[in-house]
């Protein structure tokens, strides 16, 4: 089975440096996450999602500011409600909902963003390759 | 001793005995060596090894001195230590899974230690009496309750527990809280000699692998039986059927499993019995199966703060920081007299209250304080809580009646 | 204190509290909520007459941690700057039963003023340096050190009153019965260093404590105990402290106390040495509890006021660690002091100074860039639903005539309107969609060529 | 978008070790050579550094380079410092972009060979961005002379004292009745044992 290849949308103010502080603490975590940075998670809309999945992403995890602490006030929120419609959109599609994620990572959370990605990590091996899926 | 050091410097650390006899070595390696385990333990005075260099001991794999300590056989698992470690060690269980390493490879164990799990299996209870007799302690009552003895449908099962079962000093804990459910019209029964021991005596000697076959047998009269709420009067039992049978059996979904201090407050709570006036000092000792391994602290409280004319003082141990009696982890079978000593320092302790009584819910801290008692001339009641309140009700009935009276 | 009443450029607003920053680096729109005090800050002259006649004399004086009285108006302390008492609203009778009133008839000019009411004013600045320092851990949730149970178990800050010669006692150490203690345990590290409460350091108490066994030393003849896990004394001269309070008789015992408990009149302090391995009960007169240092209480709402983060710890999070150690995530809003992580005085003298110097650079500039990514908006293909109006959370988008438009100086470029639109009509420059999907794609076509 | 094609230097940063001792650097610059776009790839000790910037500028001004990406440390550490290095070389600083090879993949792999195919993706990610960056201009907004200081303890007065001396207006909000905080209730403070007030 060919590695798993996962995109992380990780917000500038927490997600991302959580994301630095993992390495800054050299903890170690699955190599086959590749992160694209945003401004805010609420600038993740669903169609780069969605191209994202069609562009061979075996998963989609969109990281972004702990409710109540996110550097662009309520950006989160609007990030939460998407993600679930969108996750709704992905099952009607036949594409297994747990393929996209979305979880907060301050920026002092360099553990938790490695334990995530691993876990994600986990939860993407166990399903087929998204290439199959969407031949 | 000094060429163990030399070897020491020059050999490396094995890690494999940690990791075999704590939940976590990478949690026990950071131990601050700040003593605060040492200085909570109530039996800390007699171990060859402070708890604190034990720890010491087995981050550097020094597993000799370990196994052939004593510190751990000395251990109440009263969880002292473990609520308050600052690096949230879980020091309690350590010392449990040294007990399990200890016989599992076949080292040399305290002597009664090694008889408890021939009695315990063959027997089915811990004093090695035949146990059909379980329920000798009914014959005393004026009125032996209808169906006392294995009644199909019971809405409440009392387990009552070897202690109190084959030990005289505690035969009227069962003798109150049985008179107590007669009263108040309760249906309820007993598995008689149907009942086994629990398990907790051999999971505190290290020999948790023969907990399943009683868990297994004793769920099963349960099931037999199909009561909505099991009651225990002796918190050992109502922390193994709570914490530990979940490991080994499938516990009925229906049944609710209370301890006697939560099932009478809550009957007081809702009017189900009446207490009549007592007048005296009392102070309440919280058992560690009860209190900081239960979390249950306020029920019994409750209780007490309901009787009419008594006074209740709290020990400046109380609650959290309640010290243990002794009596647990079995370290009366391994060094009575280790146990008689802390059932003297608690009465101490009680003593410095001005109580006349020290109440607690179990049968096992009361025959320690009795004990503790005695050997210190000290001249202080030890009773139940079941029995205050059995007590209590019967002073309310004779009260009514004198009232009546013209 | 006083340089800074004097100080004409320093305007002070007490008993005040920041509700809503609004704007951007270089000039942010600040609402700040002047609470009632109920006496007027003009008339008042600090006469101090009102205090003197209050009736409500029994209120424990939170300056003095609980162990003196205050007045219902009162003056926190004698030196407090502004010198202008406040009302406590919660134990003064004119509030509580309508009647009294006494401050007001008594105060020559007329300035006592119940009927006020809290007032905002809006100041508008170039940065902002937040600085709200820590609260004192609360010794009483470590229960079986008994703080708040028996009477002579004291916070290291309770302990600070009774040695100020203006404080409760006029300086003097003594028990709550009035005796001079024979022997004081001092405990270290409460509600630090310990996964129940704190699990960081508070990094000034082993220094505070030996200042303090020092002062005990200077003012009784009592045997001092230091009980404590690590002596932590990294600093200038710190080490050399520590050696002169050994020379001057202070007994350590490296064990951190299990309890205390009373007996005979008295307080045991149980602890194990660790050093010899033998268990210990030290009965002493009094307990003195090194409190730690926390994040205050409210430092989540003062993060999102100012659009701060906060660390694991609960402090606030600096830009980087070695790098921007008084800058934060937010750009022109600086940190300083304990707010930051505990210290002690020299080191927030010194962070406070650099914050300073950081934000002058700033303002001795004049200027200050920001990063271009601002939202463009197209109106071809703007469809006028409104949807990135209701979503940005700045009111940089409204509907004009049917068709959005940004306000460039409000958008702060998080690109949850981009987020939001279905038309696609708005682009974030530097984030736009074309950069995203080819800066996402290059990822991932690479793992197919490996 | 640009109308010129794209002529893209990419620079691979060692960082000493910290990024060389788990990367293969050489392996990601022949890699980056070959992307799309891509002049030049070369490698360097620390490109952060004086020497290291100068490479980048060379190679701006003598490859006529249009777009820069620098495979390095955390963008939130050297972004500013590397747009400067292109500013000054005459280039658009957003023609610029940061793949983090060091964070985000040396100091979390544990496989060298993995952390290396990690930072090609990285790379390529950054080249196929950078691509079609535009060039922008940062807006300016003047500072007012005026700061605001949240809290009046020790670090709020002395950083207020300082701010004021420098002839600025200051406004010292504190949310008690009187400014001091803390240090107002202390009696002698270390380590000069004087009264705090």
């Amino acid at each position: 089975m060919p590695e798993p290849k996962i995109v992380a949308y990780a917000c500038t103010y927490c997600s991302y440096p959580g994301a630095d502080l993992a390495g800054t603490l050299r903890i170690q975590y699955s190599p086959h996450v590749n992160i694209i940075r945003v401004l805010c998670s609420g600038r993740v809309s669903p169609e780069l999602i969605l191209r994202t999945f069609r562009e061979g992403a075996d998963g989609v995890l969109v990281l972004g500011c702990h409710y109540g602490d996110c550097h662009f006030v309520s950006g989160n929120h609007r990030t939460v409600k998407r993600v679930a419609v969108l996750r709704r959109i992905l099952e009607y599609a036949g594409i297994e909902p747990e393929r996209l994620r979305l979880e907060w990572v301050s920026a002092s959370e360099g553990e938790r963003f490695a334990r995530i990605v691993d876990e994600f990590t986990e939860t993407i091996r166990g399903l087929t390759p998204i290439e199959q899926v969407l031949a | 001793m000094s060429t163990d050091i030399l070897d020491f410097v020059t050999r490396k650390v094995d890690t494999k005995f940690g990791e075999e006899v704590t939940p976590d070595l990478s949690v026990l390696r950071t131990c601050i060596q700040c003593g605060t385990c040492s200085a909570s333990c109530p039996t800390a005075y007699a171990m060859d090894y402070t708890p604190r260099q034990l720890w010491k001991l087995i981050q550097l794999g020094l597993k000799d001195e370990v196994v052939n300590s004593r510190t751990f056989w000395l251990c109440t698992t009263c969880k002292a230590c473990t609520v308050r470690c600052p690096r949230g060690i879980e020091l309690t269980q350590t010392m449990l899974m040294l007990k399990e390493y200890a016989v599992k490879e076949g080292l040399e164990v305290p002597e009664g230690i090694g008889i408890l799990r021939e009695t315990v299996t063959t027997k089915h209870n811990i004093s090695g009496d035949e146990n059909e007799s379980r329920l000798i302690w009914a014959e005393n009552l004026e009125r032996r309750p209808e169906g006392i003895e294995g009644k199909k449908g019971a809405q409440v099962l009392y387990f009552v527990g070897c202690v109190s079962a084959f030990y005289p000093q505690a035969y009227s804990i069962p003798q109150s809280l049985v008179q107590i459910l007669d009263s108040t019209g309760a249906s309820f029964t007993t598995m008689g000699g149907q009942e086994w021991c629990c398990g907790y005596p051999l999971y505190g000697a290290g020999m948790k692998d023969a907990v399943a076959e009683l868990a297994e047998h004793n769920v099963e009269r349960v099931q037999e039986l199909g009561p909505t709420k099991l009651v225990t009067t002796c918190p050992s039992c109502y922390y193994t059927w709570t914490h530990l049978y979940p490991e080994f059996v499938q516990l009925p979904d229906e049944l609710e499993i209370v301890h006697a201090t939560e099932y009478l407050a809550q009957l007081l709570d809702e009017g189900g019995i009446e207490l009549g006036s007592v007048e005296r000092v009392v102070t309440y000792h919280d058992p560690c199966d009860l209190g900081r391994k239960s979390g249950v602290y306020d029920a019994p409280r409750a209780i007490l703060k309901s009787i009419p004319g008594l006074e209740f003082r709290e020990m400046p141990n109380s609650g959290e920081n309640a010290m243990c009696c002794g009596g647990g982890g079995d370290v009366e079978i391994s060094d009575r007299e280790v146990t008689g000593q802390v059932g003297v320092l608690r009465m101490q302790q009680v003593e410095e209250t001005g109580a006349s009584a020290v109440v607690s819910a179990c049968q096992q801290c009361k025959r320690t304080l009795l004990t503790g008692a005695r050997q210190a001339k000290i001249r202080i009641r030890a009773m139940d809580i079941s029995e205050l309140v059995w007590e209590s009700m019967r002073n309310a009935e004779s009260q009514q009646a004198g009232d009546m009276k013209p | 204190m006083v340089s800074v009443g004097q100080h004409e450029n320093i305007e002070i607003l007490s008993h005040s509290e920041v509700e809503e920053v609004a704007g951007f680096v270089g000039n942010f729109k600040i609402k700040v909520r002047r609470k009632a005090r109920y006496v007027t800050e003009d008339l008042c002259t600090g006469c101090g007459l009102c205090q003197e006649k209050c009736p409500a004399k029994k209120i424990l004086s939170e300056f003095d941690a609980g162990l003196g009285t205050r007045t219902a108006i009162y003056l926190p302390f004698a030196q407090a700057i502004p010198r202008i008492p406040v009302i406590d609203r919660d134990n003064c009778r004119y509030f509580e039963e309508g009647k009294c009133g006494i401050c007001a008839k008594l105060c020559p000019r007329g300035a006592v003023d119940f009927e006020q009411e809290d007032e905002f004013v809006e100041l508008e600045v170039g940065t902002i340096l937040v600085t709200t320092g820590f609260d004192l851990f609360d010794c009483s949730r470590v229960s079986q050190y008994g703080y708040g149970t028996y009477d002579n178990v004291l916070s290291s800050l309770q302990l600070e009153r009774l040695l100020d010669a203006s404080g409760p006692t006029r300086g003097k150490i003594v028990t709550r019965d009035g005796r001079e203690p024979e022997s004081i345990a001092i405990v270290h590290c409460v509600g630090s260093r310990d996964k129940n409460y704190n699990r960081h350091c508070s990094r000034v108490c082993c220094m505070y404590s030996l200042k303090l066994a020092h002062l005990i030393k200077d003012a009784t003849n009592a045997e001092v105990y230091e009980f404590y896990i690590d002596m932590r004394t990294g600093g200038k001269g710190y080490e050399e402290f520590y050696e002169r309070l050994q020379e001057e008789g202070v007994i350590f015992v490296r064990g951190r106390p299990a309890e205390v408990v009373p007996h005979d009149g008295r307080l045991v302090v149980k602890a194990e040495d660790a050093n010899l391995g033998r268990l210990l009960q030290v009965p002493v007169d009094m307990v003195i509890l090194s409190a730690g240092l926390e994040p205050r209480r409210g430092a989540q709402d003062v993060a999102h006021v100012f659009g701060l983060s906060r660390s694991a710890d609960g402090f606030f999070l600096e830009r980087h660690p070695k790098l921007g150690p008084v800058e934060t995530a937010s750009n022109g809003v600086f940190i300083a002091g304990a707010c930051q992580s505990p210290k002690d005085i020299p080191d927030t003298v010194a962070q406070a100074g650099a914050a300073a110097a950081a934000a002058m650079v700033m303002m001795d500039r004049g200027r200050v860039t920001l990063e271009p990514s601002v939202a463009q908006a197209n109106v071809r293909l703007c469809s006028g639903c409104g949807e990135c109006v209701v979503a940005c959370p700045y009111s940089a988008l409204q509907l004009v005539e049917g068709h959005v438009e940004v306000d460039e100086t409000l958008c702060k470029g998080c690109g949850v309107c981009v987020g939001h639109c279905r038309s696609k009509a708005i682009t974030l420059l530097h984030f736009t969609d074309e950069q995203l999907l080819a800066e996402m794609q290059g990822a991932l076509r690479v793992l197919e060529v490996a | 978008m640009s109308d010129r094609p794209s002529r893209i230097g990419v620079f691979v940063c060692h960082c000493g070790t910290n990024i060389a001792g788990k990367v293969d650097v050489e392996a990601v610059a022949r890699y980056a050579a070959e992307l799309p776009g891509v002049v030049t790839a070369e490698t360097y000790q620390y490109m952060c550094s004086d020497p290291g910037q100068d490479l980048v500028k060379e190679q701006i001004r003598e490859l006529g380079l249009n777009r820069v990406v620098v495979a390095s440390c955390s963008p939130l550490m050297h972004e500013l410092t590397f747009r400067r290095a292109c500013e000054e070389a005459g280039l658009n600083p957003f023609h610029f972009q940061m793949a983090n090879i060091r964070e985000q993949v040396s100091w979390v792999t544990e496989d060298p060979e993995e952390a290396t195919e990690k930072a090609k993706r990285a790379v390529a990610a950054a080249v196929s961005r950078v691509a079609r960056h535009e060039p922008l201009h940062v807006k300016e907004v003047p500072v007012l002379p005026a700061a605001l200081v949240v809290g009046a303890g020790i670090a709020g007065i002395e950083a207020a004292l300082r701010i004021a001396d420098s002839g600025k207006k200051v406004y010292l909000v504190e949310r008690e009745p009187s400014i001091g905080g803390h240090m107002a209730q202390l009696y002698k403070t270390f380590p000069t044992l004087d009264c705090s007030a």
